[in-house]
């Protein structure tokens, strides 16, 4: 399928209409594969049990820096070829990436408590990761700030690649920062040596949840389309021929 | 598969992270449907779009 | 019923705007203030508004409901549409309904009124300027107010919504109400011009 | 009444549309609030007894740095002058749009305390202390702010001017907000006391925010 013929809303429309069952099923069968060789998996001599965190925390925090991938590349598009269905997907992507982001930062800190006694440490990763979802968050509010969506898109598609260039800043301060203020004490998570016990259902969650990720955004970037339908549909609306309710009562729509 | 101390921890996490993909899932079929009515409310009411419209004003 | 004011002295900014000023008009009749730029018309019409305090003088409306002061028994038309973008048009009218009070109008006349009835649910974001307008006069007939204090009220309209507008008024004027409008182009109903300016 | 009732429940649709700006505040609270750690450590004893004083700030500025658009957008679209014409008092119009700028970016302020209190270790007590003092705090800083909002109006410009105007006069408010919240987590001080001024404070407010914002949106429009 050439790119120019996913670059039309509607042929986008149609296929998104195709793909998004089989894609749908896919998400269901690796999650449910995934989800079944986690519960096989064998305790950490470690940490026990909340091992079984790791596999829904570290999807979701890869899927937190991932999606942001996503939006970059999307903001490139809406920069470099000014095209409309990049501003579609960066804004689309935008709410669920925050969700997963929330999802990482909650799954940290509950895997977090037996480790280190309190919900919240001011570790160098969960802070990294709150931070990304503040940005986050500040993207969102950039959306819904600016009425005219082609506006909105050119400003948060700036936001989003200063983003992309900071967070590496951000991360490598807060590292700095972190063990400025406490020595290597905190348990590292998820280290490198993982076991391949491990390492099978891990992945295995990985890929589903990337899969649910491009499943979800898939579907809100079609509503995301229908929506700017809507939205040009009712301006053709208001502009339509004022007199219309003088010229024929048959021609009234039943609102009034 | 025993859980040990901190099983309370686990399945919470597990938990919110099914109700938290649930309510995106739910939000986002809640918009489809949402959007697709009034489309289909403004089709009703008379507004057509211009026959083929270009990717550039979706 | 009479609206009218005495002696009336404007002073804005240390400027005198205008002084010695009378004018009435009776139930049914409207008042056109016209002159150059910067002559007072629009400060005229917010003293009448109470929104600026005069130097000097009063304004009364004889005959009009005594519990209640000028202001609050005018409406007012100014530069600005007083319309939220963020509302749909029917929001944006039914509060207005809602918060000037007073006897209400059916909103889907009024909006049918002012020919927008095909536009209630949408945002106001979405209107023209000369649609916009017509929102706000809609205003003018969501309540019943005996007084209508104008500024430019035809100046974003088209040639078919300035003949609405006329008949509008028309109606207000045959119901024994009171027009009071500040313009530069004929209103396009009868009526006795207030020249500011030179006088002064 | 149903005119008051009209304008809480347009000011908060505003709000909480498109464009509308109540969330933002909380966004900026939590900002501020993990700003703070950046700047003293990560040391969550220190935190923990830091935490109070940081969550009345972040609050604190969060619901007067909201306040900016208060009236200067209705003043800019010309409903202010409709408002001032009205029949509906002044007094009440404008402690309406404050209850309902409270609603639409105060109270969220509050909802979110628990979580922030989490980042900051608070205990279950302490969290309970500040969302309680903020709750009875909060309404004290919208009113008092009004004031700065409405004379924003009469200058033609807002931003850091309303913020230099409006922050001297949250003073008292922070000093019992913060004392209560401390004095129900280490003591000495009972809870009362101070709790006791800043509800006194809060209603004082009611009175005097109102008056002072009608009377100089009256002098100001012109």
């Amino acid at each position: 399928m050439p790119l120019i013929d996913l670059a039309n809303p509607s042929r986008f429309l149609a296929l998104t209409g195709r793909i998004l069952p089989w894609l749908a099923g896919a998400t269901a069968i690796l999650l449910a594969i995934g989800l079944y060789q986690s519960a096989l998996a064998p305790d950490d001599y470690q940490q026990g049990a909340t091992v079984k965190i790791m596999f829904i925390h570290v999807p979701n925090a890869w899927l937190s820096m991932f999606v942001w991938g996503v939006m970059s590349l999307a903001a490139l598009g809406t920069l470099v070829w000014r095209h409309p269905l990049a501003d579609v997907a960066a804004k689309a992507a935008a709410p669920i990436g925050a969700a997963f982001t929330f999802l990482a930062l909650v799954t940290g800190s509950l895997w977090g408590r037996p480790m280190w006694g309190t919900y919240w440490e001011w570790d160098a990763r969960l802070t990294s990761v709150l931070i990304l979802f503040l940005m986050y968050l500040s993207l969102m509010a950039l959306w819904r700030a600016v009425e005219d969506p082609s506006r909105a898109a050119r400003a948060a598609a700036i936001l989003t690649l200063v983003g992309a260039i900071n967070i590496p800043i951000i991360k490598f301060s807060v590292d700095w920062w972190n063990t400025l203020h406490q020595p290597a004490s905190v348990i590292r998570m998820g280290g490198p040596t993982l076991d391949k016990s491990f390492l099978w259902p891990l992945l295995v969650m990985a890929i589903a949840f990337s899969l649910l990720f491009i499943t979800l955004h898939l579907a809100a970037m079609r509503n995301e389309i229908l929506r700017r339908r809507v939205r040009s549909l009712q301006m053709m609306q208001a502009s339509r021929t004022v007199f219309s309710s003088e010229q024929s009562a048959s021609t009234k729509m039943g609102t009034a | 598969m025993a859980l040990g101390p901190y099983a309370s921890f686990i399945v919470t996490s597990y938990a919110l992270v099914a109700a938290v993909v649930l309510l995106l899932i739910v939000w986002i079929f809640a918009d489809y449907r949402r959007q697709q009515a009034r489309l289909s409310e403004l089709e009703a009411s008379g507004v057509t779009r211009r026959s083929r419209r270009t990717a550039a004003d979706i | 019923m009479r609206l009218s004011g005495q002696q009336l002295r404007c002073v804005r900014g240390g400027r005198e705007v205008f002084s010695g000023l009378d004018f009435a008009a009776s139930a049914g009749e409207a008042l056109a203030i016209v002159g150059p730029n910067g002559s007072g018309k629009t400060s005229l019409l917010r003293v009448i508004a109470g929104l600026l305090v005069p130097a000097d003088g009063t304004i009364a409306l004889d005959g009009g409901d005594a519990e209640l002061s000028v202001p609050e028994q005018a409406h007012y038309l100014g530069h600005r549409d007083a319309l939220k973008p963020a509302l749909s048009v029917a929001e944006n009218l039914s509060f207005w309904r809602e918060f000037l009070g007073g006897e209400p109008e059916d909103s889907a006349k009024c909006l049918s009124a002012v020919a927008l009835d095909h536009a209630t649910h949408l945002p106001a974001a979405f209107l023209s300027a000369g649609q916009r307008r017509r929102l706000s006069i809609a205003r003018l007939l969501t309540v019943r107010r005996p007084v209508w204090l104008l500024d430019e009220p035809t100046s974003a309209l088209d040639t078919a919504g300035q003949a609405l507008f006329v008949g509008l008024m028309q109606g207000h004027l045959a119901r024994g109400g009171i027009i009071v409008a500040a313009t530069h182009l004929p209103l396009g109903i009868e009526a006795r011009e207030l020249r500011m300016g030179g006088a002064a | 009444m149903t005119a008051l009732a009209a304008l809480i429940r347009r000011d908060i649709r505003i709000a909480l549309r498109v464009g509308g700006g109540a969330l933002i505040g909380v966004l900026f609270f939590l900002t501020v609030t993990v700003l703070m750690p950046f700047a003293v450590g990560p040391d969550l004893a220190l935190l923990s007894r830091l935490g109070p004083a940081i969550l009345w700030l972040g609050a604190l500025l969060a619901s007067l740095l909201t306040l900016d658009r208060l009236f200067t957008a209705d003043h800019e679209d010309g409903s202010l002058d409709l408002i001032v014409m009205s029949r509906t008092p002044l007094e009440l119009a404008c402690a309406a749009k404050a209850l309902a700028h409270w609603l639409a970016a105060g109270l969220p302020l509050i909802i979110a305390t628990p979580v922030l209190g989490l980042l900051l270790n608070l205990d279950g007590t302490a969290t309970l202390a500040v969302a309680v003092t903020l709750l009875t705090g909060t309404p004290a800083l919208t009113f008092t702010g009004m004031i700065g909002a409405a004379l924003a109006v009469t200058m033609h410009r807002g931003g850091l001017l309303l913020a230099v105007l409006v922050l001297p006069l949250s003073i008292p408010v922070l000093i019992f907000g913060v004392a209560a919240s401390q004095a129900a987590i280490v003591g000495p001080m009972s809870f009362g006391t101070p709790f006791s001024i800043l509800c006194a404070l809060s209603l004082v407010s009611f009175v005097i925010g109102p008056f002072a914002a009608a009377a100089s949106l009256r002098h100001g429009l012109d």
